[in-house]
């Protein structure tokens, strides 16, 4: 198999700047979610769905491509990515209240099932890998436009590649096949990340593949494959940017396999201890991709502890006043559950 | 006007919308070169090429998914499903997805897309090649749920699907295909979408029909006409859902006797909701039960010639059932 | 006789087959050491170890195949469904393949499976954890459709289902897994499927409603009597597919008022073919309009609290419906 | 990719008899299946699909298993195949006509979806790639009843494997996707043979795939793949007797591909002028499996014209006694239509 382990070192330079961005979208993605798992230990919310753990994969991939204008099929577990692209904690707040104003779907969804026109970020649904197809299909029609001239191939003001994430699990779909094929066969500008933390909720790998790779099925289809430790955010933003350069020079597809973990269970419904020992759950605790990039970026002498508590005491501000304003917003009227069912006719 | 089979209005629909919108485009087994295996896209692909006529892999799901994902990027597919009976492993992207994105985006995204595919019995198809699949898809707020019985409609109604913002299962009689001729109107008219058609006006009994039942059911109704002088109404449902009440309703405020006629199988066949929306709203003017002629309750059409007769309804079973109930 | 939920029942039905018959295995995501996500399968993994209860890859379809290629080599499984919301991916598979296969193979091949799994609303599980799928599989002759309101009757219909020689499809009322309780036999006893069972005597109105909806029109139908003396009797239909229209009829022609409660959406629910089989077979008997209560035609059931409540069935509205209809 | 291409020379040695036998099915199912062509040109019948250029591929499978005992789920261009298996001339006879008592549907299902509980032959619909999953199943039911003690490994009266069949367009379904994949996490008692005769109907295969071979999509789900002269029925046979001694012996599935050709349209319903060009056609014409393993039995002195005249001949008299036979036979009634539609519960 084909398959090519990128390592952080082999990345060209990313600027201090950006190194920073991305620990603070790690951090607050992270103080955002912490703080949600006390609110359903509260009693206040009814469901949380983590990204915990996943940050380093999701910000490092999110910061490579044109954030707001390619088309973005996030999965639920994506709330780093989503902040990235655009979303706010507010945002994901009125999802995790179900509060007026949700910007996903108006809070007919649950939490974590994003939405954003503005951005580009397609809506998703929870029946797994069902996005996969659709990005193939938003990536098919940007080829597509520029086949039969509705758009310029090198117009950055519009989409010129789709993403899409999922776990490693719902690699086991039918959808995710079909998916794959059509962006092996027509070479199209999309990418699939492939969020590995090892379980499908508590079903481990080998019980879902043979093969110890899902990048290694990418080959399968004609599509590249790459294995990435995803709990490394420089090594995630830099294979995520040479598939980004890939998707835009008409290169074709390419599926990355991102490797972290779950340090958490699945979602608030969950209790992990029936599936796995704590001592596994420790061990890749002490892996954490924030801690990490955090040793990283002190070493280099890029973020002092200074730093660290400026943004710690900006991400607790940003996660209050966002609680807050979700606490203090209504529920949508019941009545708000007819809309929508049919787009009108166009006059 | 120039008189032409169902299957070729349908080709020409699509042709003009091909050639009227780039944004449109066809995709589906066998739709390029082949034409389709009964050649509704016959020449596209020679008129508008491989990039607008795209033969997909033999994959449904995939075929439906890549249209939502391009309908949402601001495109118009055309999906052809080869066989109804095949749109099954699709059926997920259809229930999940396509009916309802708009909803679940809070009306941010829509699906302006068209699911064409052939359905029905009484063509030596067997259990696969003959099911009747729109009860599944009635059951779906979100979709839209077309079926022409006429040249005419089918040309209007294909156009009018193609333009509409939301997800059309278009589904159409294939037995028809060549057997059923008309007038179709030169160049571009829609059909809306939405209201039944009143195929032809009686006050006896009001049968209520689609797709290759409606061209019998008008059948039926002249043979009942000249035979027992019973004047059948016959309302030609055309769009499924959504549901047009009114028109099933005004009928049998007429008539009070309903017949609603359709080839899928009896039990949760589309021809319930019809008549559960009678039983409701129609009880005051309910003058005999409410009956339903459709397929048995067996798990599909079977192949050989004697069982497919049996199985399926025809102009002579109609004709006596609107007798019985003009006797009731 | 010991009292337990409905999910206990449930449970124990499945821990008595496995003792019973090794060819009994338990398939879905999630049902190994994890005990299922609803915890159906709690200590069957331990019980009876991984070559019995068997974690499934993440993907439907194969759940359902690979229980029908088992079923016809001679096994007997139960395959579990995460949320009926996710039976989609399988649909081709019951479709095309589970229901079909006895007919289609002239009876020499059955297929003897259960497909276990959760439906309904009012957990705050949003559009994909609420749905209601009965009405795709009750169109399906071939399968039987099965949906129990009671622990005594999950229990007793999981072992009959589990013992039949078709594909059965049992959908479980989540919201009544730990709310509902009643007392259950010990050991081993069966409930056929088939019959509906009367779950309240009454002479004024006839409720036909199912699974969480049955529980519900039990509770509206005491409020009824309490506040009004209004007779209602409470038909728990039980079984779905094949339809018991001996029990339907029976009761509408004591009460000649008919309401049809489900939580799905109005449109083609199940109940659309309970008022159909009233408006043709019990005409002589209607005293009033057929009436549906159920979920408004959406897509799905929404996630926010008010928006759900509005959505859903609940005896309040029930107990309305029945008074509006006994006043009629 | 891990892909082995078998070649005839590297077979150990088959006996003479069974050389000769499979020349005979293969002569057989071609006459048959010749006849049933005429027999739609006449009007006689409403619809065939046909096996011709794929004898070598069905014959070679059907020979290295132990037919009537394992599991087979051949797909409907197995008339060759089935023909090994034990089903009779007359038996497809009464299918293309929809007479009374064929076997395979009660002249329910189209010619050709074959079934035969007798010879554990498992009904097939046309949905195509659905019954990819049910060997898996039938697979993982043998590997379940060792294991559980109801049936001992060994034991030859019982399935030992469970072998399916299919175009290479079908691959692209998710079914084929799943099917192999239980396959592969359980390493089951499987083979599946892909019969790819490089169009689906009217689509070639690098529209179906990015890839040249099926069986370089094995290896992603932990299953052996091997491409194979599909027109060379020794090659055939040996490469399946490999996959079958795998299977028997534990060591895991394997997907077989057979390339081939369909020298005639794709059923009696198809014209296949519009997507390929006649040159081609003759081009495989020339590959003609039955003429090339004649030459190579007469040329090693297995077969002599006299052998071939006697067994055209007697072909002859088999088709023809069993198209009259069919033509005899009644339809089955009309109400006949109702019946089997649930299985009698067990008293
Ligand atoms: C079609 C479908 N089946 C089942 C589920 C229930 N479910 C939700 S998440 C999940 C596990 C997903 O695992 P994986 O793909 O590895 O992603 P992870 O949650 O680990 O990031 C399951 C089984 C679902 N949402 N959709
Ligand atoms: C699910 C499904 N979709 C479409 C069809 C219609 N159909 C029948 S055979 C066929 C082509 C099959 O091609 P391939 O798998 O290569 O097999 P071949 O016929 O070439 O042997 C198609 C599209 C079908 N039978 N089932
Ligand atoms: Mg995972
Ligand atoms: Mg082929």
């Amino acid at each position: 198999m084909a398959v090519k382990t990128q390592k952080a070192q082999q990345a060209p330079p990313v600027s201090p700047e950006l190194q920073r961005e991305m620990y603070w979208y790690m951090l607050l993605s992270r103080r955002l979610d912490e703080r949600t798992w006390m609110l359903h230990r509260q009693g206040k919310i009814a469901f949380h769905i983590s990204a915990i753990g996943h940050e380093a994969a999701q910000v490092g991939a999110a910061f490579a491509f044109n954030r707001g204008v390619d088309y973005a099929y996030p999965y639920y577990r994506d709330l780093a990515m989503c902040l990235v692209i655009g979303m706010t904690p507010l945002d994901f707040m009125l999802g995790v209240y179900g509060k007026e104003g949700e910007p996903s779907s108006g809070a007919r969804q649950m939490p974590s099932h994003w939405s954003n026109k503005k951005l580009n970020i397609v809506s998703q649904s929870a029946s797994v890998a069902t996005q996969v197809p659709h990005a193939a299909g938003s990536a098919f029609a940007i080829k597509y436009r520029q086949k039969v001239g509705l758009q310029d191939p090198n117009d950055p003001t519009q989409p010129r590649l789709a993403i899409v994430c999922l776990g490693e699990g719902s690699t086991s779909q039918g959808e995710w096949h079909e998916g794959m094929n059509w962006a092996g066969v027509h070479q199209l500008p999309f990418i699939c990340i492939v969020q590995n933390n090892h379980y499908a909720i508590s079903v481990p790998f080998d019980q879902q593949s043979a093969v110890p790779n899902v990048a290694d099925r990418a080959a399968a289809y004609g599509v590249k494959g790459v294995v990435v430790d995803g709990n490394d955010v420089l090594a995630m933003y830099h294979v995520t940017r040479e598939a980004v350069e890939r998707a835009y020079n008409g290169e074709g597809p390419t599926l990355i396999e991102a490797k972290t973990y779950r340090p958490v269970p699945h979602s608030s419904d969950d209790d992990d201890r029936s599936y796995r020992s704590r001592e596994e759950v420790e061990e890749w605790k002490r892996k954490d991709p924030i801690l990490r990039f955090q040793k990283v970026l002190t070493e280099a002498g890029l973020l002092t502890q200074a730093d660290i508590d400026e943004m710690e005491a900006r991400a607790k501000r940003i996660v209050d006043e966002a609680q807050k304003r979700a606490e203090e917003t209504p529920y949508p009227p019941g009545h708000a559950a007819l809309g929508d069912v049919y787009a009108p006719l166009e006059s | 006007m120039a008189e032409m089979t169902l299957i070729q209005a349908i080709t020409q629909a699509m042709d003009e919308e091909l050639a009227r919108d780039k944004r449109v485009f066809i995709t589906g087994e066998d739709v390029g070169p082949r034409g389709g295996v009964f050649r509704a896209t016959m020449g596209l692909f020679d008129k508008y090429g491989a990039d607008r006529i795209v033969d997909s892999p033999l994959a449904e799901l995939s075929i439906v998914a890549i249209g939502i994902g391009a309908a949402v990027a601001g495109l118009r597919p055309i999906c052809e499903i080869q066989f109804a009976d095949f749109i099954h492993p699709a059926f997920n992207q259809i229930v999940s997805e396509a009916s309802k994105m708009y909803y679940r985006s809070n009306g941010q995204w829509n699906v302006p897309m068209v699911i064409r595919a052939p359905y029905g019995g009484g063509i030596s198809g067997g259990l696969y090649h003959s099911q009747s699949v729109e009860a599944f898809f009635t059951h779906l707020p979100g979709l839209k749920v077309v079926i022409p019985s006429t040249p005419h409609d089918a040309k209007g109604l294909l156009k009018s699907a193609v333009r509409d913002p939301n997800p059309v299962m278009f589904f159409e009689p294939k037995k028809g295909y060549r057997a059923i001729k008309g007038d179709v109107p030169e160049g571009d008219y829609t059909v809306p979408i939405g209201p039944a058609r009143i195929a032809r006006v009686g006050t006896d009994v009001s049968v209520y029909a689609y797709g290759m039942m409606a061209h019998y059911a008008t059948i039926a109704a002249e043979m009942v006409a000249q035979s027992d002088g019973i004047a059948a109404e016959v309302v030609d449902l055309r769009t499924l859902l959504p549901v047009d009440k009114e028109a099933i309703l005004n009928s049998f405020k007429k008539t009070g006797k309903a017949l609603i006629v359709y080839e899928d199988n009896l039990t949760m066949g589309y021809g319930a909701e019809v008549a559960a929306i009678l039983a409701n709203e129609g009880f005051e003017y309910m003058d005999a039960p409410v009956r339903r002629l459709a397929g048995p309750d067996v798990p599909g059409v079977p192949f050989s010639h004697d069982m497919q007769e049996f199985f399926m309804v025809n102009p002579h079973k109609i004709a006596d059932a609107i007798r019985d109930l003009a006797a009731y």
